[in-house]
């Protein structure tokens, strides 16, 4: 016997005595012609400026939308939620979105931790959570056939990336040993958790493993010890602000040059090479999307963000406003703003991104390519888009 | 193996060379205010984005920018030293925790609002490596490690000689007495305060070529860094807050090529722990003070 | 038993490094009887309690309080037994809590065994406390603090405060006091009551004392024996009399 | 809330009021228990979270008000404490399937019991020395959370956490909805907030009042200070541990972030903010915390330095914490009467 003590139940034993609540869910949403999109981000706390540009990404793509006349005449109206990177700020922002702006649509967050937390809320609420930045793979595992139907992502995982880096490592490199020194953070960890899945694959072992403390600053111990561990590679997930440090430090131990970095902490930045050109040359990086990707959608959205906000867009600017024109694009399939009719459409989409064709697995996984550029002279080479299908556990 | 060892001694010495210029000026002010000051790290931020400011805004050479790094950063410590410091002369312990927190709260988020959250490209200094008795270093962490030599010598000499550092001195030890006797208590607190916070936004600037990066939340790691080395050193102890910043720093570099990168932070804190078990009133006093 | 002194000291020192505050001292304190112990500042009075009463470790000597061997014993340790207690020089009250709290926790350690007890529950527990309280509100009346008795401690003068701490160590109804300097800081007016209480508490509750004071007419109306410490050792014993005419007891306050 | 309708002569902050105001403390507070109670008739889900959160920060920032507002000991290591807490709930949920009150008895006693060990070095030392050892608590904590990975699956921390669920024989009761989910919270801090009042009105309460007013004079009448301490820690930690079981359980993830100086300073808030050694302070605190966290959304970027002006015009100007503005208010509605 299971009693589900819910707000209905509550309604009705308290309507007996002659007290009517107004259920807020009964309200008719969106009645004024708009689509309502909640953005849950890090507005505020130490990833502030993650949040600055997902939110800057996505109204730029909101404008671009109800410019050319909105979706079916429904204009996006984007209400921002501040996370601060933390779950439970990252609940109570969803829940707000929820609760008092009622919202249709809810794209977010940045940290995966923040996503988790915030998938229950979003399914209880049935509201469409559609992530377009986080890349732990528990978010789809758990989601579409996995359980929350109202969870997709549209970001590549950890995994596929772990996957891509190490494949392009061993094949076109031929390296066999590698060190580990990426983030201590959620990110960071899984992606050599999943490394490490597929080493037997290629061979290859990891000698030193470290993780370091996001605002790090004095990376000379450890890279002493990569220097005289024999190591080819080092396989580096992190913040992008964090690598240039990295790369002055090899420079003054002497392994720039020598052991290149591989992975993703935003290698292929103006900035960072300027900071350490020896480190970084020979840099191997695979990423969602860079703004030297040569594509023309990306080469326009570059141009115009840069020209709206007077600063480069960064991965997160990117991803965000290509989801929020996913989303529309869904919409507009659906031709309505009904949330099962436009989470139907979103499962069979066929989305023509900068990057290349978005489509959702049942596990509500955007399949998505991922760039693979080296640093050649100074300047990002790319490599080519690859995929990799993921094995979800059973 | 035993060249690693001495390698890594050499690069905790120089890491505890920049937590000993913090932790000196931490630790008077604890002498002197009695209070846990967890402000502190963010003048060691403002101190480096003085001297950012200076070189990115008005193209000026680094050792001008050190200057301008640290005055700006004792203009503000004076502000902050008159309306909140002074104030907390003789509140109990909590108040001080509250207190320096809201300051730490106020200073980083007003620079991050000001220049934005995202890290800054800091170009001064001299990172050029040199080779010396086989270990490669930057020159900066040569001049970071005769700085702070620096430091201590002149701190020792003042608080010996000078009229200000024996105040400095007697407060630490009595500050009812010190009050009977005639000193100004909330002068030299305010004094001290300044002191300290200079020598913090010193050792920002120092490091700033090294570390690269300038943000708006850098001072908080610092703070951490440096609240165990004080308690270590026995609070208010120059001497002892000087072999304790060296102790952890030569301890995190053994910690982080033993052990891992992951565990570095918490060397401190598992260090003092054991400090303190095995003498609750840290490594360098005879009874407990504080 | 009763002819066996209440408290009997005996070679008792206590060095910090190279200086002796305390070398060698015997006492004794017979039952029901006020013992006095003057001497100069600095001559080691309080370092001599101090050690006695648990709040700092004799280099060497022996303590016996009731014929029970204490030397070493935490203050904490000696309190918790209740036979014995001390006042301190400065006074100290638990100053935001009101008289009768101030006695009630002063008088109720001793019989809370048990974790459910110290916590109120139980009819003993409550019954317990109803006797503490009844108890406590007979001495506020005997110290003449009734009216006041709602008031924070703290609020109160110097000499109402050290009429509450004297209530306070009679709670557990002890068989010594020894009293630090009583008599400090107080309003003359209030000198006398102070005496009349300890006279008392000597008389009706039959407890003896061991008082440190500066105040020689108090020594001479209370003690009717009298022992002098010089730099740590003692130099002279006897009725008050004999002390005030002592040489050597006179050379040393001089000379102090 | 029960509490504040009874006489509270422990209460420093609140002496005035208990002997003015009492009679309307008793309707007041009886008010406030009834409005507590039908809250969710007139409030929306939102709300209703913020509240939640409000009460579940409320039993932590209780146990914190015995250590230091009664037992005069500031401690930094509640955060530790609430890690813990929702750690062991959340990991007897994810990997048995236990029933709620199990998951939520077992995160108090573990960590009540792991404040023993912790509790007995620390508790020697004296007091900056000892805030310094609590905070090394929580990020010896949150090392701990990250790198045992085989428990606590490190960084990725553990998502998924079932709703509370009660199990007795065949019968099964799921608390879901916001609205369940408010009343389970009320009640269990409703329980604990009970259970303060019963400490420290207790003669143990008495004791702790004790040593917070004078250390050496509590020695010195009898109370055995510390190992008074060490239980008042323990307990003070278990309060915590029950507050992070029902935050693991309420957000249904826990990661490293958890162990977090900021919940440590969170609690601190709440108890000075609200008013250190009083009960209704705290419960007040707590709200005031939540309400100003809200009021502070409409600015994000101005949020962090508001909140730093919050604490100093806290520490400077209501040094006793906003609860006094309420025995003022009682006894401004005295006079009126």
């Amino acid at each position: 016997m299971t009693i589900e003590l819910s707000r209905r139940g509550f309604c009705i034993g308290t309507a007996l005595i002659g007290l009517q609540t107004v259920s807020s869910s009964a309200f008719a949403r969106s009645e004024d012609g708009t689509v309502k999109l909640g953005l849950v981000a890090p507005m505020s706390g130490p990833n502030a400026r993650y949040g600055a540009f997902s939110l800057r990404g996505a109204q730029m793509a909101a404008k671009e939308i109800n410019g050319a006349g909105g979706i079916g005449g429904r204009k996006i109206n984007i209400l921002a939620g501040d996370s601060q990177g933390t779950p439970v700020e990252g609940v109570s922002a969803t829940r707000r979105l929820i609760d008092q702006d009622q919202v249709d649509f809810i794209i977010g967050d940045v940290s995966s931790s923040v996503t988790l937390a915030m998938q229950p809320v979003a399914e209880d609420a049935g509201v469409l959570l559609l992530n377009a930045a986080s890349s732990n793979p528990k978010i789809t595992y758990k989601a579409g056939v996995g359980g929350f139907k109202w969870t997709y992502r549209n970001y590549p995982t950890d995994e596929n990336r772990a996957l891509i880096v190490l494949q392009y490592a061993a094949e076109k490199k031929g390296f066999t040993k590698y060190a580990v020194l990426s983030v201590d953070s959620d990110y960071g960890r899984a992606a050599i958790e999943f490394t490490k899945k597929y080493l037997p694959r290629f061979k290859s072992q990891i000698l030193t493993e470290d993780y370091y403390k996001e605002g790090e600053v004095d990376f000379r111990s450890v890279l002493s010890k990569i220097r005289d561990s024999g190591a080819q590679a080092i396989i580096m997930y992190g913040n992008a602000d964090s690598t240039p440090i990295v790369g002055r430090q090899m420079m003054e131990v002497g392994i720039a040059g020598k052991i290149p970095l591989i992975g993703n902490a935003e290698f292929n930045t103006e900035k960072t090479i300027k900071a350490a050109p020896k480190a970084l040359e020979g840099a191997i990086e695979a990423a969602a999307w860079l703004p030297a990707y040569e594509s023309e959608k990306s080469k326009a959205f570059v141009d115009k963000f840069t020209a709206e906000y007077r600063e480069a867009p960064n991965n997160h600017a990117y991803v965000h406003w290509e989801t929020t024109h996913l989303l529309a694009k869904a919409i507009e399939q659906a031709q309505s703003i009904d949330r099962d009719k436009v989470r139907a459409a979103l499962s069979k989409i066929h989305y023509a991104s900068a990057v290349g064709e978005v489509t959702f697995d049942d596990h509500n996984q955007a399949r998505l390519p991922m760039i693979l550029l080296e640093i050649e002279n100074g300047k990002p080479a790319i490599k080519g888009a690859y995929s990799a299908e993921i094995d979800y556990p059973k | 193996m035993f060249y690693t060892i001495i390698e890594q001694v050499v690069n905790g010495i120089v890491s505890g060379s920049v937590y000993a210029i913090v932790a000196v000026g931490m630790t008077m002010i604890f002498g002197v205010l009695r209070a846990i000051n967890f402000a502190h790290g963010e003048y060691y931020m403002l101190g480096t984005f003085g001297a950012w400011f200076a070189i990115e805004y008005f193209d000026l050479p680094y050792p001008v920018a050190i200057v301008i790094g640290v005055v700006a950063t004792a203009v503000i410590a004076v502000v902050v030293g008159n309306f909140v410091m002074q104030r907390i002369v003789g509140a109990p312990a909590e108040a001080g925790v509250l207190a320096t927190l809201g300051v730490a709260l106020i200073l980083q988020n007003t620079v991050i609002l000001v220049f934005g959250g995202s890290y800054k490209f800091f170009s001064g200094g001299y990172i050029e490596p040199v080779t010396l008795f086989g270990f490669t270093l930057a020159e900066q962490r040569i001049l970071i490690i005769i700085v702070g030599l620096i430091v201590f010598v002149g701190l020792e000499l003042m608080v010996t000689y000078s009229r200000m550092g024996k105040a400095m001195r007697a407060v630490s030890q009595n500050i009812e007495c010190c009050a009977v006797v005639g000193i100004d208590v909330r002068n030299i607190a305010l004094w001290t305060f300044i002191l300290g916070a200079g020598l913090a936004a010193l050792s920002g600037v120092l490091t700033a070529p090294v570390n690269v990066s300038v943000y708006g939340g850098m001072g908080e790691l610092i703070t951490f860094k440096t609240l165990p080395i004080i308690i270590m050193g026995g609070l208010g102890n120059v001497r002892g807050t000087f072999v304790a910043a060296m102790i952890l720093g030569i301890a995190e570099s053994l910690v982080a090529t033993y052990v891992g990168l992951q565990f570095r932070d918490t060397v401190g804190f598992a260090t003092l722990m054991l400090v303190l078990m095995w003498r609750p009133h840290g490594l360098f006093s005879a009874q407990a003070r504080f | 038993m009763n002819g066996l002194p209440i408290l009997d000291i005996s070679g008792l020192c206590k060095s910090y490094g190279a200086v002796r505050a305390v070398d060698g001292v015997d006492l004794h304190v017979d039952r029901g009887e006020i013992c006095g112990l003057i001497g100069p500042n600095g001559s080691g009075k309080s370092t001599f309690f101090d050690c006695v009463t648990g709040l700092a470790r004799p280099s060497a000597g022996a303590v016996k309080l009731d014929g029970q061997d204490i030397t070493g014993w935490s203050l904490n340790d000696i309190a918790r037994e209740g036979r014995m207690l001390r006042s301190f020089q400065k006074t100290v009250v638990f100053s935001a809590l009101d008289i009768e709290e101030n006695l009630v926790i002063a008088g109720q350690m001793f019989t809370f065994p048990g974790i459910l007890s110290t916590f109120g529950i139980g009819a003993a527990a409550r019954n317990r406390v109803a006797a503490l309280r009844e108890r406590a509100r007979e001495l506020i009346k005997i110290a003449g603090l009734w009216d006041v008795r709602f008031q924070p401690a703290g609020k109160l003068s110097g000499g109402q405060q050290k009429l509450i701490q004297f209530a306070s160590m009679l709670m557990p109804e002890p068989k010594l006091i020894l009293l630090d300097e009583p008599m400090a800081g107080i309003n003359p007016k209030l000198i006398e009551r102070v005496v009349d209480s300890i006279r008392l508490a000597n008389t009706s509750f039959g407890v003896s004392f061991l008082i440190i004071e500066h105040n020689i007419d108090v020594v001479t109306s209370l003690c009717k024996r009298v022992v002098v410490l010089d730099q740590g050792r003692k130099l002279a014993e006897g009725t008050p009399d004999e002390i005030v005419q002592n040489q050597a007891v006179r050379e040393a306050y001089l000379g102090g | 809330m029960t509490e504040i309708v009874r006489d509270q002569t422990m209460a420093p902050a609140e002496l005035p009021v208990a002997e003015t105001g009492r009679d309307f403390r008793v309707p007041f507070g009886l008010v406030l228990v009834a409005l507590a109670c039908v809250a969710p008739l007139f409030l929306g889900n939102y709300p209703l979270h913020a509240i939640i959160i409000a009460l579940i920060f409320l039993l932590p920032a209780h146990g914190l008000n015995l250590l230091l507002g009664y037992t005069g000991l500031l401690s930094l290591a509640q955060a530790a404490f609430f890690g813990i807490g929702a750690y062991t709930s959340a990991l007897l949920a994810v990997h048995f399937g236990t029933p709620f009150y199990l998951n939520f008895l077992a995160a108090g006693v573990v960590t009540g019991a792991v404040a023993l060990p912790l509790g007995i070095p620390a508790l020697r030392l004296r007091a900056t020395s000892f805030v310094m050892c609590t905070l090394g608590f929580v990020i010896i904590g949150q090392a701990i959370a990250k790198n045992w990975i085989s428990l606590t699956r490190g960084d990725m921390g553990l998502a998924a956490i079932p709703k509370p669920y009660f199990a007795l024989g065949p019968a099964s009761f799921t608390v879901s909805g916001t609205v369940g989910f408010y009343y389970l919270v009320l009640a269990i801090a409703a329980l604990a907030t009970l259970a303060v009042y019963l400490i420290v009105r207790s003669p143990a309460g008495r004791n702790m009042i004790a040593i917070r007013e004078n250390e050496t004079l509590a020695e010195s009448v009898g109370i055995p200070t510390w190992y008074y301490k060490l239980v008042v820690f323990m307990i003070s930690a278990a309060f915590a541990g029950f507050g992070g079981s029902l935050y693991a359980h309420y957000l249904t993830v826990v990661s490293p972030l958890t162990f977090q100086m900021y919940y440590s300073t969170t609690m601190l808030i709440i108890v000075l903010g609200g008013g250190a050694g009083t009960i209704s302070g705290v419960i007040f605190g707590s709200l005031l915390f939540v309400g100003l966290t809200e009021a502070l959304r409409v600015a994000p970027e101005l949020r962090m330095i508001a909140y730093g002006f919050f604490l100093l015009g806290l520490v400077f100007w209501f040094p006793s914490g906003f609860a006094p503005l309420i025995g003022r208010f009682w006894s401004f509605l005295e006079k009126r009467k």
